[in-house]
C-alpha cells in the first residue's frame, strides 16, 4: 500500500540512487545558436571526439533559457544540465549572455542550496571557434554527472 | 492529429558509416506522431528534396523532420523543399545527427546511433509544436536621415543620394564641412583639404536628392526602422535663405566682433556670419548671442545694408517633420580638453596650442596667412616641440584609447612646418608611432627625412617658461636620459574625444554609447556599422576615431546599408520574433527594460471583455525585434513567447529522451 | 508599538475629506488575539482599526484584486511592505496618484509565540521607504546580515540539505498559497499554472512542488522583500522564506549589492547587469 | 449496537499503539515543520495519536490524496497503450491513529458524493480496508464548532474505536462500527473489559468537553436561511479580505473537488486526480474565456453555500463539519463561521 504522491515520474525507468551496471547519464545541453551552436559544430567539423551522453537543445541566445528549462530538464529527463552561450562582450544580441549571467549564478547556486551539486548544472562560454573547448567541456561535465551518480529528485516514498 | 515524417540521412559515409541508421529509422517509426520515416544516401541532392516533397503531399504530412547535418547548414535548403511542397517552412526541424553525433563518436557506433534516435525523438517533440510563420514584411519609407555634415556625412549623403534615394541632412553649424574644413593639408598625400572637400559640399548643396537642413538639430525620432519620423529643429538665422544672395555686405558692416570657431579663436568674426569663405550654403546666420539688435533692440545695421531686406529678426525657432526609413549618424568628434595636463602649464602659457590651431595657422585661409605665429607675439617660432598622446593612452588623467590619427597628422605638421618656415626645427615627443594605413609608415619616414625633425621617445613630463621661451622637459627613453627642449611654440596632440552631446543624441536616437561617449556599433567586427537599433547607422569619429580615408569608408558602408533596406517596397524579415499574449501580460514592464532593441513599447487595452477599463500591455514591435528571447526569458508570467523557439518547444524536446 | 490612534485619525480624515474610497488597515480578529487585514469602505467602520506589534500581514497584497483596482485606497505599510510596494509601483501595478500611503517606522512585529519576528530581527529596513505620511521615529537603513536559518543549512553536507528539503517538497500540498499571499505574484495567470507548465507538471506531485516553488522563488529573487507573508500563508508551515533568503544573499553578495525594493524605479536584480558580475561559474 | 467497550491505563494504551502498529500498516500524525500530517509509521516513538487539532491535516489526503495516479499509458506508433497504477495502492488493511472526529466525521460526509451515482472505487475501497482509531477531544480550540452541526459528536460515531481519556490515566476503547468492533476483539491483549461506570464517566468527559466550546449556532436556522441568501451584500463584504490562496479548501476535510492531469516523458504518461479549489480564479474558467466567477466574492458565496446548502440539498447532511481548520490556516483568519453568520443576519434591501 502505498499512497502514491510522491514519485518522479521517470523513476519508472531510473528508481535507483546507485548507477546500475550499465548507466550512462543524460546531459542536456542548451546551446545558444551564434556561438556554442556553431561552436559545437566545428567540434563535429573537425572530428573531435567527447562523451556521447549530451542531447543538444539549439536555441537563440543564451538570454533565451529560462531557469526553469534547467528545472524541468532535471525533473524530467536530465542528470545533468550544460547551458552554454557567446563569451561576454560577444553576444550576438548584444546584451543577451550578460543578463542570462545573472540568472545562471542565482539558479546554480539555487540548486546547489536544495541539495543538488554545484557540478549538475553547468555553464560554459563557447565560441563559434573552439570546437575544441566544447569538446572538453562536455567531456569534463560528462564526466563530473558520471562520477555524481543518476539524480535522484525524490525518493519512493516506501522504497 | 500530428503527422510527422522523418528523412534520415546517410550523408554518404559521414553519417552512415558511424550511426546504424536503418535502426534509427525503425526506432523513429516507434514514435507516436511518426507516420513516415526512411533513409536516403543524401536527402540534401535534388532526389532527396523530391522524396521529401513526395511524402508531404502522400503522407499529408503536419510536419518534417530531417535527421541530417547542422541546420546551420541546410536548414534553408529543407525549408525550400518545404515550401515548395506547398507546406509551411516553418514546420521543419532539423536534427543535427552529423556534426552532432556521427562525427564525434566515431569509435562508438552503439552510442552514436542511440544518440541519433534521441536527437530525431527531440526534434519530432519539438516539430509538433512548431507552427506556421509567415516572414514578416515591414513598409519601409524610402527617405534617409543623415545627423552631421562633415566628410562622413556629407559621403553618406552623396551615396545614398546618388542611388536616388532621398537624403535629409542635418547640420548644426551654418556650414557643412565639419572638421576636415578646417584642415590644411591632408596626410598621407598632401593634398589640399579644401580643394577635395569643396565640391563634394557643393554636391550636397546641389543634388536634386538632398534636402539641406543647416543651422538645424534633431530633436525626436520616434518609430522603428523603416518608420522613422523625425522632429528636426531649425534654429532661427535671422536671415531669409530664400532671398539671401550671400554678398557679405552684412558681415562687413556688423560691428559686433567675436572670437570666430572656425579658426580656433585665433581670430574674430562677426555677429552676422557665414564661418568660411567657401561655406555651403554660403548663407549667414545672425549669432543670437552676441548680436546687439537681439539683445537689446540697437543696431540693426545689416538690416540696413542688406539689399535684398533678407534680415529678420523676428524670425523663430522652426520644427520640421520628416518621415523617414534609416538613420546615419556622424556627428564627429570634439578636440580632448587637455587641462588635467597641469605640469604643461596648459592654459597659462599662451605659446601651447593644439594641433587643429595649428592646423588653422598653417591652412593657406587661416587667420595668420598660413605662418605659424606664436600667440603671445606674433613673432614666427623656430623651434617647435610637437607632443603626441596628449590625454590618448593615458589611464591616469586621460583617456585608455589611442585617438589613432594624432602620429599621422603630427607627421604632416612637421612636414608642413618646414615648408612655411624654412629654418624652423621640430621636435616630436612620442610613444610609439602607429602610422598603420596605406602610405602611412612612407609618409611618416619621408617627413622625418625630408624635415629632419627629432623624434623623441617618451611622454614630456614638464613645460615652464624661462623667458619668452618655454622648456619642454622630457625623457628620451632611447637614451635613458632626460632631455630639455628650448621651443618657442609647443603644439599638444590633444586626443580625439566624442561630439559633447552625443550621449543625448545617443538617448534620443534610442541607441547606446560607451563610457566616453562614442556611439556603440552592433558588433564590434561583424557589424561594425550599424547600431543595435534596426535602421541606424553609424559613420566617422562618432563611433571611433578614425581618420579620413575610414571616415568615408564607413559612410560608404553606411549607404549600402541604406540602399540595401530600401531595396525593396518592404522589408523582409525573419519570423522567429517575440510575440506578446495579452492575456497574461501583466504589464510589469521589465521586458521593455531588457530588450536590447527597444523593440518593445506598451499599449493600452480593456482590462477585459466588455470593460472600459484601460490596462497597459506590452507590444513587440514586429520591425525591430531580433528574436533573442530576452523578454521572453525574463517575462514572469510567460506571456510572451519567441516563435520558433516557444516555450512548448523546448519542452517538447527535454522530455522527449 | 501602538499607533492605533493615529491610524483611526488619519482614516477618519482621510474619508471625511473623501480622499479615498477605501482604507486597508487591520482589526482585531474577534476570536483571539490575533490582527486580520480589514478594507474599509466608510467612515463609520474606521473604529475598528488597530495597529500593534501583531500587525503582521503584508497589506500591499491586497492593491492585487479587484476591490483596489481603480479606486482610491489608503493603506498601511511597515518597511518591509513599503519595499513590495515600491516594486509594485516600480513594475506598474498601481498608480502612485490613487494612493494615500501611511508609514510605519516599524519596531517589529511578534510571531504567533508573541517572540519578535525573524524577518524582523534581521530586517535592512524597518522604516517605510515609501508614505505620504510618517508614523514613529525612523531608525534607518541598517546592515545586510546572512539568514540564520541560511548560515545554519549552508555549514550542512550536501546530503543534508537534500533531505531536509526533500521533505520541504513532499509536504507541499500545492495550494498555491504562498503565491497568492505574496504581493509581487501579481501575474493573472501565473506561469505554473499555463499550460507550458501543467502539461508536464500539473498534478500536485512532490515533483511540482519542486517545480512550483523554485521557479517561484526565482521569479522573487532579487525581488523579494522578506515580508513573510508567504510562510503565514502556508498551511503545511513549510520555511519558504529559506528559498527566498538564498537568493537573496546570492543576489546581494555578488550583484552590487542590490536590494529589492529600496529605491522606486529599481526593478530586480535580474532587470539589469554589471559588466562585472561574477563569471568565475562559467567555463 | 452493542458497544463493544474496553477499559485500560496510560501505558495500557501505549501498549495498544503499539501492537497495533507493529502488526499493521499503521498512518498516524507525524510532525514536520511544526505540522501534523498523517503518514506511515513505523514506530510510536515518530508519531503523536494525540497532535493537536489546529495543527493537523486533514485524514482526507489518506483517501482522496493530494494527488493520485488514475492510471499509466504508453504512447507508441501501434497506438495507445492503458494500464493501471504498478502498485495496487488498496491492497490489504490499514489502520489510522489519532484521527479527530470531525475530521472523521468529514469522511463519513465524503461517503455521499463518492458513493453516488458514480462509485469511486478506489475511494471506496480505502475505506473498507481501514480503520479508524482515535481520542476523543478534551478541548475545544478557538475556532471549533462541532457541537453546532448536524451530528452526533457524543457517540462518535464516524469512528470506528474511539479512545476516550477520562481523567487519572483512565482510558476506554469503544467500538464504534462493526468494523471497529470485530478490530478490537482481534487486538484487544492487554485490555479489559469495562465495568459499568464507564459510560457514566464517559458522558461526563464529553459534557466538560462541550462544555468547553465558545462558538455555537443552529445549523437548521442557517441552512434554511441561507437558502435565500444567494444575492446577500455580505459576502463581498466578508470576502473583501480573501486573499484567494485554497488554503482553506486544500485543509478542509470535506473539500473534493479535483482536477485531472497527464504527466508524460518520451512515450510514457501517467494520469493525476489532485486537489484543486473553488476559491482558484481559474477553477471556473471555460474554453473560449467565460469566467462565472471571475471575483471573490462570487467564490465565497459558492463555497459557503455549497457547505451549508446545495450539499445539504442533495445529501441530507451539511458539508461543513465544523472543524475550523479552514479559519487556523487562513492567512488572515476568515472564520467560515463568522462568514455564514454574518450573510444569515445581513438585512437584505
Amino acid at each position: 500500500m502505498e499512497t502514491e504522491v510522491i514519485e518522479k515520474i521517470v523513476s519508472i525507468e531510473k528508481p535507483h540512487l546507485e548507477a546500475p551496471p550499465d548507466w550512462q547519464p543524460v546531459i542536456m545541453g542548451i546551446l545558444c545558436n551564434w556561438c556554442s551552436y556553431a561552436g559545437s559544430d566545428l567540434t563535429g567539423t573537425s572530428r573531435i571526439q567527447y562523451p556521447p551522453n549530451i542531447r543538444i537543445i539549439r536555441i537563440p541566445c543564451s538570454s533565451r533559457v529560462d531557469p526553469w528549462f534547467i528545472i524541468k530538464s532535471l525533473q524530467t529527463t536530465a542528470d545533468g544540465v550544460l547551458v552554454s552561450g557567446c563569451h561576454p562582450g560577444d553576444c550576438h544580441y548584444i546584451s543577451g549572455n550578460y543578463y542570462a549571467r545573472r540568472r545562471f549564478l542565482v539558479t546554480k547556486k539555487l540548486l546547489n542550496f536544495v541539495g543538488y551539486h554545484e557540478d549538475r548544472v553547468q555553464f560554459s562560454w563557447v565560441s563559434a571557434a573552439e570546437g575544441q573547448k566544447f569538446a572538453n567541456v562536455v567531456a569534463k561535465v560528462t564526466e563530473d554527472i558520471k562520477k555524481l551518480g543518476p539524480l535522484r529528485l525524490y525518493k519512493k516514498e516506501n522504497s | 492529429m500530428a503527422r510527422v515524417g522523418v528523412f534520415v540521412c546517410f550523408c554518404g559515409a559521414n553519417i552512415g558509416d558511424f550511426v546504424d541508421v536503418p535502426a534509427v529509422v525503425e526506432e523513429a517509426k516507434k514514435i507516436k506522431e511518426v507516420k513516415y520515416a526512411i533513409d536516403y544516401k543524401y536527402v540534401c541532392s535534388d532526389p532527396g528534396q523530391q522524396m521529401i516533397r513526395d511524402a508531404i503531399v502522400q503522407q499529408r504530412l503536419t510536419s518534417v523532420v530531417v535527421a541530417a547535418c547542422s541546420p546551420r547548414m541546410h536548414e534553408k535548403t529543407f525549408r525550400k523543399a518545404l515550401s515548395d511542397a506547398g507546406m509551411n517552412p516553418y514546420l521543419l526541424e532539423v536534427a543535427n545527427i552529423r556534426e552532432h553525433s556521427s562525427w564525434v563518436h566515431q569509435k562508438n557506433k552503439k552510442a552514436a546511433t542511440g544518440k541519433s534516435s534521441d536527437l530525431i525523438r527531440m526534434a519530432v517533440a519539438k516539430s509538433i509544436a512548431n507552427e506556421q510563420l509567415h516572414e514578416i514584411s515591414v513598409p519601409v519609407t524610402k527617405r534617409a536621415l543623415v545627423i552631421g555634415g562633415g566628410i562622413a556625412g556629407i559621403q553618406a549623403a552623396l551615396d545614398i543620394a546618388d542611388a536616388r534615394i532621398p537624403v535629409v541632412l542635418v547640420e548644426k553649424s551654418p556650414s557643412i564641412g565639419g572638421k576636415m574644413a578646417q584642415l590644411d593639408e591632408t596626410f598621407p598625400t598632401l593634398d589640399c583639404s579644401q580643394c577635395i572637400l569643396t565640391p563634394k559640399m557643393v554636391d550636397v548643396a546641389s543634388h536634386p536628392f538632398i534636402e539641406l537642413l543647416p543651422y538645424s538639430e534633431v530633436i525626436e525620432l520616434d518609430g522603428y526602422v523603416g518608420n522613422y519620423k523625425a522632429k528636426i529643429k531649425r534654429k532661427a538665422s535671422y536671415v531669409n535663405f530664400d532671398t539671401c544672395t550671400g554678398c557679405g555686405a552684412c558681415w562687413l558692416k556688423c560691428p559686433v566682433k567675436v572670437p570666430n570657431e572656425f579658426n580656433m579663436g585665433i581670430d574674430k568674426r562677426k555677429a552676422i556670419y557665414s564661418p568660411f569663405p567657401q561655406a555651403v550654403p554660403n548663407k549667414p546666420v545672425i549669432d543670437a548671442e552676441h548680436c546687439t539688435m537681439l539683445i537689446k533692440g540697437k543696431c540693426g545695421i545689416c538690416a540696413k545694408v542688406c539689399e535684398k531686406g533678407s534680415i529678420d529678426y523676428t524670425m523663430q525657432d522652426e520644427i520640421v517633420e520628416r518621415e523617414i526609413g534609416a538613420v546615419v549618424v556622424a556627428t564627429g568628434y570634439d578636440l580632448w580638453d587637455p587641462k588635467p595636463y597641469e605640469e604643461y602649464g596648459v592654459g597659462r602659457f599662451k605659446d601651447i596650442i593644439n594641433s587643429l590651431e595649428f592646423e588653422r595657422m598653417v591652412s593657406a585661409n587661416g587667420p595668420t596667412g598660413g605662418v605659424p605665429v606664436r600667440p603671445s607675439d606674433g613673432k614666427v617660432p623656430k623651434n617647435v616641440v610637437f607632443i603626441q598622446c596628449v590625454g590618448s593612452r593615458d589611464e591616469a588623467k586621460g583617456i585608455e584609447y589611442c585617438s589613432k590619427i594624432c602620429c599621422m597628422y603630427t607627421a604632416k605638421h612637421t612636414l608642413l612646418l618646414h615648408h612655411k618656415v624654412q629654418d624652423s626645427h621640430a621636435y616630436v615627443f612620442y610613444m610609439d608611432i602607429r602610422a598603420a594605413g596605406k602610405g602611412y609608415e612612407e609618409f611618416v619616414k619621408r617627413a622625418q627625412v625630408e624635415t629632419g625633425a627629432t623624434y623623441l621617445r617618451g611622454r614630456a613630463s614638464k613645460i615652464y617658461k624661462k623667458g619668452d621661451k618655454l622648456m619642454v622637459q622630457g625623457e628620451d627613453a632611447q637614451i635613458g636620459q632626460v632631455v630639455e627642449v628650448e621651443a618657442d611654440l609647443v603644439v599638444l596632440a590633444t586626443a580625439i574625444y566624442p561630439y559633447k552631446d552625443n550621449p543625448d543624441l545617443a538617448r534620443l536616437l534610442g541607441i547606446s554609447y560607451d563610457k566616453y561617449g562614442f556611439l556603440s556599433e552592433a558588433h564590434p567586427k561583424l557589424r561594425p556599422v550599424e547600431t543595435a537599433k534596426a535602421g541606424i547607422f553609424l559613420a566617422g569619429c562618432t563611433q571611433a576615431p578614425k581618420d579620413i580615408p575610414d571616415s568615408v569608408a564607413q559612410a560608404s558602408a553606411t549607404a549600402a546599408k541604406v540602399c540595401g533596406l530600401f531595396a525593396g517596397d518592404t522589408m523582409k524579415k525573419d519570423p522567429m520574433i517575440a510575440h506578446v499574449n495579452n492575456e497574461f501580460c501583466t504589464g510589469c514592464q521589465n521586458c521593455v527594460n531588457v530588450c536590447p532593441y527597444q523593440a518593445i513599447v506598451t499599449e493600452e487595452i480593456p482590462l477585459g471583455y466588455g470593460f472600459k477599463e484601460l490596462r497597459t500591455v506590452a507590444k513587440i514591435n514586429e520591425g525591430v525585434c531580433q528574436g533573442c528571447g530576452s523578454c521572453v526569458a525574463i517575462c514572469r508570467s510567460m506571456a510572451i513567447d519567441l516563435a520558433g523557439f516557444t516555450d512548448m518547444q523546448i519542452i517538447n524536446e527535454i522530455v522527449a529522451i | 508599538m501602538d499607533y492605533t490612534k493615529q491610524i483611526k485619525e488619519i482614516a477618519g480624515k482621510l474619508f471625511s475629506e473623501e480622499k479615498i474610497d477605501v482604507f486597508i488597515g487591520y482589526r482585531n480578529s474577534g476570536f483571539d488575539e490575533n490582527q486580520v487585514p480589514v478594507l474599509i469602505h466608510h467612515y463609520q467602520d474606521v473604529d475598528q482599526l488597530v495597529f500593534t506589534e501583531k500587525s503582521v500581514f503584508n497589506l500591499t497584497n491586497y492593491l492585487k484584486y479587484e476591490h483596489t483596482r481603480n479606486k482610491r485606497v489608503g493603506l498601511v505599510v511597515k518597511g518591509c511592505d513599503s519595499r513590495a510596494l515600491n516594486l509594485m509601483l516600480t513594475e506598474n501595478q498601481v498608480k502612485r496618484e490613487n494612493l494615500y500611503i501611511v508609514g510605519i517606522a516599524c519596531e517589529g512585529v511578534v510571531d504567533e509565540a508573541g517572540q519578535k519576528a525573524q524577518n524582523c530581527l534581521e530586517c535592512v529596513m524597518p522604516d517605510s521607504v515609501v508614505f505620504d505620511e510618517m508614523l514613529g521615529t525612523p531608525s534607518g537603513k541598517r546592515e545586510y546580515q546572512v539568514n540564520a536559518d541560511i548560515r545554519e543549512l549552508d555549514g550542512k553536507e550536501l546530503t543534508e540539505r537534500l533531505t531536509y528539503f526533500e521533505e520541504v517538497f513532499e509536504n507541499c500540498i500545492r495550494c498555491n498559497a504562498c503565491r497568492h499571499s505574496c504581493p509581487l505574484c501579481y501575474c493573472d495567470k501565473c506561469c505554473i499554472d499555463q499550460e507550458t507548465s501543467t502539461l508536464y507538471h500539473g498534478a500536485n506531485t512532490t515533483s511540482s512542488a519542486f517545480h512550483a516553488l523554485m521557479t517561484w522563488s526565482l521569479h522573487l529573487a532579487g525581488r523579494c522583500v522578506d515580508c513573510r507573508n508567504c510562510e503565514k500563508a502556508c498551511p503545511s508551515h513549510l520555511p519558504l522564506h529559506l528559498l527566498h533568503k538564498q537568493n537573496e544573499k546570492v543576489v546581494y553578495e555578488n550583484f552590487q549589492e542590490h536590494q529589492a525594493g529600496m529605491i522606486e524605479g529599481d526593478r530586480g536584480a535580474f532587470y539589469k547587469y554589471s559588466m562585472s558580475d561574477p563569471d568565475d561559474f562559467i567555463m | 449496537m452493542n458497544l463493544t467497550t474496553y477499559s485500560t491505563d496510560s501505558a495500557g494504551l501505549q501498549a495498544f499503539y503499539e501492537a497495533i502498529i507493529n502488526a499493521h500498516e499503521t498512518y498516524a500524525p507525524v510532525e514536520k515543520f511544526g505540522k501534523y500530517d498523517f503518514k506511515k509509521v513505523d514506530s510510536l516513538a515518530g508519531c503523536d495519536p494525540d497532535s493537536p487539532i489546529p495543527q493537523t491535516m486533514s485524514v482526507k489526503s489518506l483517501f482522496f490524496p493530494k494527488s493520485a495516479k488514475v492510471m499509466k499509458y504508453t504512447a507508441t506508433s501501434e497506438g495507445t497503450e492503458l494500464s493501471d497504477t504498478t502498485e495496487d495502492p488498496l491492497a490489504g488493511k490499514r489502520v489510522v491513529l489519532g484521527v479527530k472526529h470531525c475530521d472523521a466525521r468529514g469522511l463519513q460526509v465524503l461517503d455521499a458524493v463518492y458513493k453516488w451515482d458514480y462509485i469511486d472505487t478506489d475511494y471506496e475501497k480505502r475505506r473498507e480496508n481501514t480503520i479508524l482509531i482515535s481520542p476523543r477531544c478534551d478541548q475545544a480550540v478557538t475556532h471549533c464548532f462541532c457541537t453546532s452541526l448536524d451530528y452526533d459528536v457524543e457517540n462518535l460515531d464516524a469512528m470506528d474505536v474511539a479512545v476516550i481519556h477520562v481523567g487519572d490515566g483512565k482510558v476506554y476503547l469503544q467500538a464504534r462500527t462493526e468494523k471497529g468492533k470485530n478490530f478490537l476483539k482481534e487486538n484487544n491483549k492487554g485490555l479489559s473489559a469495562a465495568n459499568g461506570a464507564a459510560k457514566e464517566e464517559m458522558k461526563k468527559q464529553y459534557d466538560k468537553f462541550a462544555g468547553s466550546f465558545r462558538l455555537s449556532m443552529d445549523y437548521k436556522e442557517i441552512n434554511e436561511k441561507m437558502q435565500d441568501k444567494f444575492d446577500s451584500p455580505a459576502f463581498e463584504e466578508v470576502s473583501s479580505n480573501c486573499v484567494s490562496c485554497n488554503t482553506c479548501a486544500f485543509v478542509c476535510p470535506t473539500c473534493h473537488c479535483f482536477k485531472i492531469s497527464d504527466e508524460k516523458i518520451r512515450d510514457k504518461g501517467v494520469r493525476y486526480k489532485s486537489y484543486d479549489s473553488c476559491n482558484n480564479v481559474y477553477f471556473t474558467l471555460m474554453a473560449g474565456g467565460h469566467n462565472p466567477r471571475p471575483v471573490k466574492y462570487r467564490r465565497w458565496r459558492q463555497r459557503s453555500m455549497h457547505k451549508f446548502v446545495y450539499y445539504k440539498e442533495r445529501f441530507g447532511v451539511n458539508l461543513c463539519i465544523g472543524c475550523g481548520k479552514c479559519t487556523i490556516s487562513c492567512p488572515v483568519n476568515i472564520s467560515i463561521f463568522e462568514v455564514v453568520n454574518k450573510v444569515v443576519n445581513t438585512m437584505q434591501e
